[in-house]
């Protein structure tokens, strides 16, 4: 992954070509979420993790998720939403502090360290447990057990989990009887873009790809995070199509659209959605 | 004196194998016969089985040979004393353990409504085997026509599965994260707005 | 000369102990606990069960004690010679043993907790996964808002991981003392995906 990071700066046509892109979507289906890439970031750079430069690991994730999201456009939330707090996080560490009752950068990058030393522990102590000798494998119990049922009151043999399972599985019969199927409410990039086609006839100029989200939907869960996503997918396919043109300033920035007249033949303009410069 | 290191060396090969002999007698399921030991241990395993044997008569547990296989067994002699309680434990009916979980969740709850709830007709001999297992108990008549008796679980139902309180029962939802309830196909799984948070991110698999 | 043949009795009466003892921990392939055993044996049987341990310490069956139960077992250096291979379809994923050492390290700890530690969202399959396998056990509800419920190990975690209690976790005291046993959130909506209460909607116990 180092190898990767450092060789983004010289050529990002190299980036996109597959072999590059493959490694880039093995690399990032190997970990367990955002913490766990920046645990990963945070021991390349090879000092104790309670050394470790908050800065630097930060600008390391933002190249990181800039880099993935031009191969993996449906990068899973989570990153981004870590992306967008390390964008924070530096903003406070190298601006002057605010007046306020906010914590500052400080206290945030050292509580980042400290989730990253906590989650490094918790691993480090996972793989010692595993490496004990286990019970079972290399530890093993009386092979041909005399069943003198001394201890169980209860000759019926029957634990906690059994009971649970039972309920679950007796629930599971009766949700799925009684409604076939749930209610799929998520966008589709069908539905986004005969929304996009019907909006952009009323928007003649630049506008936000925000602006053309459906609102009140209520909360920030998985519908608005998916009519996001829908629009974005659609607005990628109106431009090629050539029926709107996109703009975005860089790297997270809004994305803006903008409708294009029909028959119009000023053809460059269709910018790169995801380019960073 | 060289003959001595050497008898020091031989002594402890021969307490090494003696030791995992004995480990595996106790690990095995089934009797072993010589000629699978002696493929572990090498062709003296006779010798230390005899020495095995000979080390475990006085005591407790003893190195019997049954039918060309060798396995560690009670001593018979304490026979009396071991099998105290003659019943085999047994498995607990699918219907036993369904009944067992509605009334622990759905408590007071009548035989109808646990019919209702299962879909299908309790056997008498499902509640009494319950009762008799001191698992639920009969709790007060439901003022509704026909006044139905009620059945709750009593405290020995905690002690048994290690609850302290009723309360501790993981919820519906709760068991739906923990993975012990999931009617759904995975795909239908995403319209579900109730545990949204469990959808979050995919990359944990 | 009466003494000495009180002696011999005692003697004799103390050796029958032990091999009733040697004859219950060795039928029985889980720990048994000291309550039920005294309540065979008698009050003296802590006495006992240190001979035993004593004697079989350098043999290859051992006498452990684990979450406060005695079990024989093969002896811990014989592992390489009696290793016996998983079965894939046993094998755990990285999240599951993640998640395994982090209720074994703060317990009791809720699924938001353990979430906020992992950074990512618990997959269905892992929680009960890990329950099935008999090493977690739902704990009491934390009171707090929404009344969470927390997940604790059980005595067949430190059964299966040889380990006597839970202080004999690996680097347990330096993890504590570097204050890397806290589970409480530390960053803001980093993480913790899962709002606890949120799982309490719907508790129908």
């Amino acid at each position: 992954m180092a190898d990767l990071l450092a060789g983004r700066e010289a050529d990002t046509s190299a980036i996109a070509e597959g072999s590059a892109s493959e490694q880039l979507l093995l690399v990032l289906d190997g970990f367990e979420g955002p913490l766990d890439m920046l645990l990963a970031l945070g021991r390349d750079q090879k000092v104790d993790l309670t050394r470790i430069s908050i800065l630097e690991l930060a600008d390391q994730y933002l190249r990181f998720v800039a880099e993935a999201r031009k191969v993996r456009l449906e990068l899973a939330a989570d990153y981004l939403v870590m992306a967008a707090w390390l964008a924070y996080l530096k903003s406070r560490l190298l601006l002057p502090e605010p007046e306020g009752e906010e914590p500052s950068g400080e206290d945030m990058a050292a509580a980042l360290a400290f989730q990253l030393q906590r989650l490094e522990a918790m691993k480090g102590v996972a793989e010692k447990l595993f490496a004990r000798p286990r019970l079972g494998i290399e530890i093993h119990p009386r092979g041909a057990p005399e069943d003198l049922d001394l201890r169980r009151k209860s000759v019926y043999e029957v634990t906690l989990f059994d009971l649970l399972r039972a309920y679950g599985q007796q629930r599971a019969r009766k949700e799925s009887g009684v409604l076939h199927i749930a209610p799929v409410r998520l966008y589709s990039m069908e539905e986004a873009v005969r929304r996009l086609s019907s909006l952009l006839g009323r928007m003649p100029d630049w506008a936000t790809l925000a602006s053309f989200l459906p609102g009140g939907e209520g909360g920030g869960g998985l519908l608005t995070r998916s009519a996001l996503a829908a629009h974005f997918a659609a607005t990628l396919e109106l431009a090629k199509a050539g029926r709107v043109e996109l703009r975005q300033e860089g790297a997270f920035a809004p994305l803006y659209v903008r409708g294009r007249a029909a028959g119009s033949q000023d053809g460059d303009i269709s910018e790169e959605a995801q380019s960073n410069d | 004196m060289i003959k001595e290191v050497t008898d020091a060396q031989e002594a402890e090969a021969r307490i090494g194998k003696l030791r995992l002999l004995e480990a595996l007698l106790f690990a095995s399921s089934d009797p072993l016969d010589e000629e699978t030991l002696a493929g572990r241990i090498g062709p003296e395993v006779g010798l230390l089985l005899e020495e095995l044997r000979a080390h475990y008569a006085p005591r407790g547990v003893t190195l019997v040979c049954t039918g060309g296989g060798w396995a560690f067994r009670t001593a018979v002699d304490l026979a009396p004393e071991l099998r105290r309680e003659e019943e085999v434990s047994r498995k607990l009916s699918r219907a036993a353990i369904e009944t067992l979980a509605i009334i622990a969740y759905h408590q007071p709850v009548t035989r109808g409504e646990i019919e209702s709830i299962r879909g299908v007709a309790t056997s008498k001999g499902t509640l009494d085997l319950l009762m008799e297992h001191g698992w639920i108990r009969p709790g007060k008549r439901r003022e509704t026509p026909g006044r139905p008796l009620t059945w709750i679980t009593t405290d020995h139902f905690l002690d048994h599965f290690g609850l302290e309180s009723l309360r501790d029962l993981p919820s519906v939802d709760e068991l739906r994260a923990a993975g012990l309830l999931d009617s759904r196909p995975v795909l239908l799984g995403l319209g579900a707005t109730a545990d949204d948070s469990a959808l979050d991110t995919g990359d944990e698999t």
